[in-house]
């Protein structure tokens, strides 16, 4: 049984239209204050809330074809997702079953499922550094601070107050910019309405030159969300895992949503693009 | 009591209990915890009264909004770079490089806040006082004028557009040097192609309301023009499930232009022009084009010389022709016809992917394709941009005696600042003593930047008007610190490209630091202590003012200061208008021929002088010739190209520290290597392997690069990603890569005298390391 | 005249705390080679400040491989160290006293085995000081959770349980409070025996199901029974199959270092005949555990086995670990003639250890080392030294505690009789 | 870890975790608590056991 009629915010980003220019990453990182380190080609120990993978069809010359894919954190939902390409947003009410890979492993409730938005929150500030939710996020969108961060004098100046910057030995990643949303609904709460699809718009989807990103409420007709993930050309990174995550992409290129999950009759194909490494 | 051992254990047994007892674990515990979450290095940023700000990035030319905070020990300070979204180009996206400008406004470890006085023979800066500072500079200058060298003193710039640019050009006027040259764009080309053709110098692309687009080696969507802009054009012809617009790409890369378009037809390297003339010729077979053409002064053979058509049948085979720019004849015709057919087709030019100002021959056949299609003035089509009302600083001043040195006997003067440095360094006709670098940061981006480095080098006097400590500033004898744009004024016009014209203008946001005053501040008070004719040709208080009597006509100036932009409301549809000697389009260019028979000289000799082969038989028509590189012989047989990316660099500001953590290890690998790109083919010829340390090596300079195969890479070809390499900037962009404006080898444009470097002929070997 | 060292012997003289009817080496001999605990634990010393005061950064750990060699390390120790358990189980409570002579030998590596895991944890997250968070703000639904709950109250079990031990030292024991209550806690040794049975048994569980429960990591995620996964199953049993091993391997070891017999070799091949049937079980279950896996699961995953071992971690880790060191221990152990040969019935054991130690490694580092996102690159991970260095702890403490236990404790009650001379 | 930790919410998991916790908690200090009360009054008692004995 679903519950259908709840508020779930989620995202759907074009790939066809995405032209990989990192604006949305660096959007990202002004707005959360991320750091920068000394070397950040060591890319394993970089912090990229929403990280912009570049794939490639593995084809020869001249038919190469490059696309990306820009990963935020998925929010996971967890539960029975819709089937692959089924657009419908659903979700299980069973708790024991609807639970998103890293929440449900935190031994210190750091990390949190809000039943109420679907966000998947982050408390840097009560997180113990132990990586096991590194550990059970198959998409790699949770990063670890190993070190802490060298601001350079002054920049701590164009900082932003309504996210705190965060100490060394603790995970961070994407919260879907959640102190817009405080925002949103304080604004909300004073002009006594309620909180719009426009009132509440993610960093990266505000910053997109060409407009690839959407966010919006998942499971409510009036935004633009809802009517993109019915798209037969919708469809989301890893689904078979069963994660049934609330970021959505779209393409109308097959081998781009090919790449998106492992298929037995890819296997060889997609370890070689893989390998390939044009990333 | 005495202390046995029972009393001991009994006393410590009782310890034990009583702390456990007390608070004082729980307590410890507690504190440590929120210790932790306070360590003194962590910062807190203070809050405060939000409040936004609209400006112009004049780097990016994006419309920006700025968000203030208002705190109460921090004072007035920026926290993020948002787009703006009433700005009729950018409406509301913004660039990496906007997204990020605090990093660089922010940074006083890389900010100029105070004059400099560099010792040469030490490197010892000393700071001086800004009289100080000025008198210097106004002294050396005015000594200059006494002994009628002011001519020996040249001036860089960024923008010549800008207000700032004005003023200083007027400076150099004022001071009697001809001297001065800017960062070259694509604008100049593409001004030069449209009055030579047209009589039109602002000529504009309608990418947003065309469904079929052909580009020419124009890296529209790894920036061009004003990339906001167009990535909203982009936007507006994808759509589902079926395309609204369709794009065909012409380049040697499957770059991320070629991989978005419709369709990418990889052609050899700087034979795109070639493909729009190929592409005119099937038109013409296929009898598929406007008829209207025939009517161009030009079409038909006249005084005497070849017509477009007549060229065309008698020099340009399709075979011969799709064979040389390597793409399959049939694909060709098909997407041609298709070109023909749509309703609203465009061809673009414009920047190469190394971002030069293009060849002007590419240009004009561009536009002849277009003129074949009849887009001109349509929706969809290339239009003709509204000039921008702004007046001029001042009455015309009279020409400086002595010839610039970027003239080199063209029939035109034109921006070369390549040229100009090659003269300076030669010495011929002169030599430099005094050298102003009015941002820009030549010293990097070249165009030649070693060739920058060295004029810089060997001019006695060298004075940086810059915000940050960059590499022009560190080979200046004097660094005057300049305002970061969301600290000062400043303006930019229309970016290459735009259908419609917009001026962008940013005023101070936060407090500058320091001692930092407005570039263009600095030149009017420079101006005033000169004194004579320099400072009547320039009577302004400050930039500020300057700006308000350029922009009298955009209305009240405190508004358009706010607005931050002022801008054409709608594309000029309509037919266009030839203010061409013949009053028509001309593809025989009548403007050309008079300058290259100015004073009764031979426009066919000049012509061949200039190193147009076929002399005036083609020197007037749109026709192809073939680049530099190629020529470059065995020595160099492979030819280099850049990767251009809105990750590594936009307009002449250094790539960002959150723009160098963006990029991909394709881009820049552990640690901190450049990688360039090669064909697996081209690699297993030169016995190199994925992951090999490389040395790319021109005739002109080298870098040393980590070497990746691309399958989307043509073979023959080495691509080099652009703007990266900074020596200065602190240290998380320090040292990331290397300059590919080291390896380049600038050469100028035969007929438009445009410095170009879109490709340049390399060889590249596998190094130690 | 007498030189000042000549009364040192007197007072080194320690004689007089050895076991009953035992004899020691030499002071200054027992002196000598307690250096060689203490250089590692100076080792992990100066491992431990550096990665304290500057942060994990000091190990090669990354976003890719969250956990390292000492997850590794820890589980192993662990696994071997539930040898404590389940003989104080089998002892106390089913009443095996047969095990009585090996009880305390298994209940001291216990203990060094879980204090040796705990501190080695403290160390291993990113926040230490705030460790106790997992307590306060306890998620009652991770595994990680009741890993930290059991293991932390069963090391104070294993203390309570180590204790009779300590008190029964011949010098401590001479006072009549320490000896009362050391006498009275064996008494009541089975409460403690239960309550660590308990704990240990659900721990030992969580940590497998850790790695059971991790649904978006293929390779790790195994079908649940109740609200445990299989893993969970398999570690317990592959736990309580090595550690009566361990113990056994390490008493051998023992009595080949001091030259004598501590325990009755019977003793020993009851010990060894009880793991190989547990080990027999555990490898069943294993076994199908993985065809169903690798055939069944993987597949509806749209992955195949093949792309699961890539090298460095190749095919050749299921052939070790289910052959060499799984089937090959068990039909060993459960061969009369090879428990009888001492040589035969350690080799056995060790192979056994070894096992179980390899499957904690596979699910640590190559559950994170393959890329679950088809577009995403394989990499793998190596220790720093400063990670060998906190790794190398537990045998560095576990080295010193042991010699001083069995310098100066009664750990094995049969000493005195098999080495009448 | 007790019902007035910040956020705490009643879930049946608490109930059986903490219940389970707890439980093997106390019995094992509780029987501590009892072995040492035990042995102080055998030693007022003189019930003295001792290695030599």
């Amino acid at each position: 049984m679903w519950r259908k009629n709840q508020v779930r915010y989620g995202m759907v980003i074009d790939v066809d239209k995405c032209t990989g220019c990192g604006a949305c990453a660096v959007a990202c990182m002004s707005e959360n204050n991320v750091g920068v380190l000394p070397d950040e080609t060591d890319k394993i120990r970089s912090i990229t809330w929403l990280r912009v993978y570049q794939i490639d069809n593995g084809k020869p010359f001249p038919d190469t074809e490059v696309a990306f894919f820009p990963r935020p954190c998925m929010h996971c939902q967890g539960g029975t997702s819709g089937a692959p390409g089924q657009a419908f947003f659903q979700e299980d009410t069973d708790p024991q079953e609807a639970h998103t890979p890293c929440v449900s492993v935190c031994p210190a409730i750091a990390t949190d499922y809000d039943d109420a938005t679907g966000i998947v929150s982050q408390i840097p500030t009560r997180c113990i550094g132990c990586r096991y939710c590194v550990a059970a996020c198959p998409y790699h969108a949770r990063y670890f601070n190993w070190y802490d961060v060298p601001w350079p004098q002054g920049t701590p100046r164009g900082l932003s107050p309504f996210v705190s910057p965060r100490m060394r030995g603790v995970v961070e990643k994407c919260t879907f910019c959640y102190a817009r949303l405080q925002r949103a609904k304080n604004k909300a709460f004073v002009g006594g309405g309620k909180v719009g699809e426009m009132d509440y718009q993610t960093a990266c989807t505000e910053a997109c030159p060409s407009g690839a990103i959407t966010f919006g409420q998942l499971q409510n007709p009036a935004h633009k969300v809802h009517k993109l993930i019915q798209s037969e050309f919708a469809f989301r990174l890893l689904e078979k895992l069963g994660t049934n995550p609330k970021v959505y992409y779209m393409s109308k290129r097959k081998w781009v949503r090919m790449m998106a999950d492992n298929h037995l009759s890819q296997a060889k194909a997609t370890q070689a693009a893989a390998s390939g490494g044009h990333k | 009591m005495d202390w046995d051992r029972r009393t001991f254990v009994k006393f410590a047994v009782g310890a034990v209990i009583g702390i456990h007892a007390s608070p004082l674990i729980p307590k410890f515990m507690d504190d440590t915890a929120i210790w932790t979450q306070n360590w003194n290095w962590v910062p807190v940023p203070e809050d405060g009264a939000v409040a936004y700000a609209h400006t112009v990035n004049p780097h990016t030319g994006t419309g920006a909004k700025a968000k203030l905070i208002d705190g109460r020990v921090e004072g007035l300070r920026a926290i993020r770079v948002e787009g703006n979204p009433n700005h009729p180009l950018s409406q509301g996206g913004v660039l990496p490089a906007d997204a990020s400008a605090l990093q660089l406004l922010y940074n006083s470890e890389i900010r100029v806040t105070k004059p400099l006085l560099r010792n040469r023979s030490t490197g010892v800066m000393t700071q001086l006082s800004w009289p100080q500072a000025l008198d210097l500079v106004a002294g050396n200058l005015a000594n200059l004028a006494k002994n009628g060298q002011a001519h020996m003193a040249a001036a860089l710039g960024a923008d010549p557009s800008s207000t700032t640019g004005q003023i200083l050009m007027r400076l150099m006027q004022a001071l009697g040097s001809p001297n001065v040259a800017f960062t070259p764009t694509p604008r100049e080309t593409m001004a030069l192609a449209g009055l030579f053709m047209m009589g039109q110098p602002f000529l504009g692309f309608d990418l947003a309301n065309a469904n079929y687009i052909v580009s020419f080696g124009t890296p529209l969507l790894d920036g061009f023009g004003a990339p906001v802009a167009v990535r909203k054009a982009f936007a507006g012809w994808r759509g589902y499930p079926k395309n609204q617009a369709r794009l065909v790409q012409i380049e040697p890369r499957a770059s991320v232009t070629a991989s978005q378009a419709d369709q990418w037809l990889a052609c050899k390297p700087g034979s795109e022009g070639l493909v729009a003339l190929a592409m005119c010729r099937i038109m013409i077979d296929e009898g598929v084009y406007d008829r209207a053409i025939e009517s161009a002064y030009g079409w038909n053979d006249a005084d005497g010389l070849p017509g477009f058509k007549s060229y065309l049948l008698k020099n340009l085979d399709r075979a011969k022709t799709a064979s040389l720019a390597g793409i399959s004849l049939p694909k060709l015709v098909k997407m041609t016809l298709a070109f023909a057919k749509a309703d609203r087709a465009v061809a673009v030019c414009g920047p190469g992917n190394s971002g030069d100002p293009g060849r002007l021959y590419d240009f004009m056949s561009v536009l002849a394709l277009n003129a074949l299609k009849g887009n001109l003035g349509k929706p969809g089509g290339v239009v003709a941009q509204q000039p921008l009302p702004l007046k001029s600083l001042g009455g015309a001043l009279p020409e400086a005696k002595p010839p610039a040195l970027a003239m080199a006997g063209r029939p035109f003067g034109v921006n070369n600042v390549h040229e100009l440095a090659q003269a300076a360094l030669a010495g011929k006709p002169y030599g430099l003593k005094t050298l102003i670098l009015c941002g820009g940061n030549f010293v990097f981006n070249g165009p030649q930047a070693n060739v920058m480095h060295d004029l810089a080098r060997k001019t006695p006097f060298v004075v940086a008007i810059t915000p940050y400590m960059d590499e022009s500033a560190g080979m200046a004898d004097l660094v005057l610190p300049s305002t970061h744009w969301l600290e000062g004024w400043g303006d930019s016009t229309t970016p290459f490209g735009s259908a419609v014209s917009c001026y962008g203008l940013h005023r101070p946001l936060v407090k500058s630091v320091d001692e930092a005053k407005d570039g263009g501040d600095i030149l009017l008070a420079l101006a005033q202590r000169l004194g004579g004719p320099v400072a009547a040709a320039l009577p302004f208080k400050n930039l500020g003012e300057a700006m308000a009597k350029r922009t009298q006509a955009m209305g009240d100036f405190k508004k358009l200061a706010e607005a931050s932009y002022w801008a054409q409301k709608r594309p000029a549809y309509g037919a266009m208008r030839f203010n061409t000697p013949s009053g028509r389009l001309e593809l025989s260019s009548r403007v050309l021929r008079n300058l290259l028979s100015k004073g009764g000289r031979d426009a066919d000799k000049t012509a061949r002088a200039l190193g147009v082969k076929a002399g005036a038989q083609t020197a007037f028509l749109p026709h192809w010739e073939e680049p530099a590189a190629y020529a470059e012989g065995a020595a160099y047989p492979l030819v280099m190209q850049a990767v251009p990316s809105l990750r590594t660099t936009w307009g002449d500001e250094a790539v960002t520290p959150y723009m160098v953590k963006i990029l991909p290890d394709t881009v820049l690998a552990n640690t901190d290597k450049l990688v360039v790109e090669m064909h697996p083919a081209t690699a297993q010829q030169l016995h190199l392997q994925e992951g090999d340390a490389v040395l790319v090596e021109s005739s002109a300079g080298s870098l040393t690069a980590k070497l990746t195969l691309y399958a989307g890479a043509a073979p023959g070809m080495v691509f080099v990603p652009l703007g990266l390499g900074h020596k200065d900037f602190g240290f998380q962009v320090a040292g990331k890569g290397m300059n590919f404006n080291r390896a380049v080898k600038v050469t100028s444009d035969p007929m438009s005298g445009m410095p170009i470097w879109e490709l340049t002929g390399v060889s590249v070997k596998k190094v130690r390391g | 005249m007498r030189r000042w060292f000549d009364d040192l012997p007197k007072y080194a003289d320690d004689s007089s705390w050895w076991p009953k009817g035992t004899t020691r080496c030499r002071p200054e001999v027992f002196l000598f080679w307690l250096g060689l605990p203490l250089t590692i634990m100076a080792y992990f010393g100066v491992s431990a400040f550096l990665v304290l005061f500057k942060g994990l950064n000091q190990t090669n750990m990354n976003d890719y491989f969250a956990f390292g060699v000492w997850i590794v390390v820890d589980l192993a120790v662990i696994a071997l160290g539930a040898g404590a358990f389940f003989t104080s189980f089998l002892n106390y409570i089913i009443g095996k006293t047969e095990l009585k002579p090996i009880v305390n030998a298994a209940v001291l590596i216990g203990f060094i085995c879980y204090t040796g895991a705990i501190l080695m944890l403290g160390i291993d997250i990113g926040q230490p000081i705030r460790g106790w968070f997992g307590f306060w703000h306890a998620n009652v639904h991770s595994m990680l959770t009741e890993v930290m709950f059991c293991i932390t109250t069963y090391a104070i079990v294993l203390c309570i349980e180590l204790l009779p031990s300590v008190l029964d030292n011949r010098r401590i024991g001479k006072v009549p409070e320490f000896g009362t209550f050391s006498h009275n806690l064996h008494t009541i040794m089975i409460v403690f025996a239960a309550a660590g049975t308990f704990l240990s048994f659900f721990h030992q569980g969580s940590l497998g199901g850790m790695f059971g429960v991790l649904y978006a990591r293929p390779f790790a995620f195994r079908g649940h029974l109740g609200i445990w996964p299989m893993t969970f199953f398999l570690f317990v049993m592959s736990a309580i199959a090595a550690g009566p091993s361990f113990t056994t391997l390490i008493v051998m070891i023992t009595e080949k270092i001091t030259a004598k017999r501590l325990t009755s070799h019977k003793v020993k091949m009851l010990m060894g005949k009880i793991s190989g049937w547990l080990l027999l079980v555990y490898m069943v279950c294993k076994s199908v555990d993985t065809l169903y896996w690798a055939f069944i699961y993987l597949p509806s995953k749209g992955l195949s086995v093949g792309q699961m071992y890539q090298m460095p971690y190749g095919s050749w880790l299921v052939w070790a670990e289910l052959g060499l060191f799984g089937w090959l221990p068990v039909v060993m152990l459960l061969t009369p003639r090879v428990r009888e040969s001492y040589g035969l019935l350690f080799l056995a054991m060790l192979l056994n250890c070894i096992g179980v130690t390899l499957n904690r490694f596979i699910f640590t580092i190559q559950s994170l080392a393959l890329p679950v996102m088809p577009f995403e690159k394989f990499i793998s991970y190596l220790p720093t030294w400063q990670e060998w260095g906190v790794a190398s702890l537990v045998l560095g403490h576990g080295l010193l505690i042991f010699m001083l236990a069995y310098r100066y404790l009664p750990i094995f009650p049969q000493e005195p009789e098999l080495n009448q001379r | 870890m007790l019902p007035f930790v910040f956020e705490w919410q009643w879930d049946i998991g608490h109930i059986v975790f903490f219940g389970l916790f707890f439980g093997v908690v106390s019995v094992v200090f509780g029987v501590l608590g009892l072995t040492i009360l035990k042995t102080i009054l055998d030693l007022w008692s003189g019930k003295i056991h001792s290695a030599d004995h």
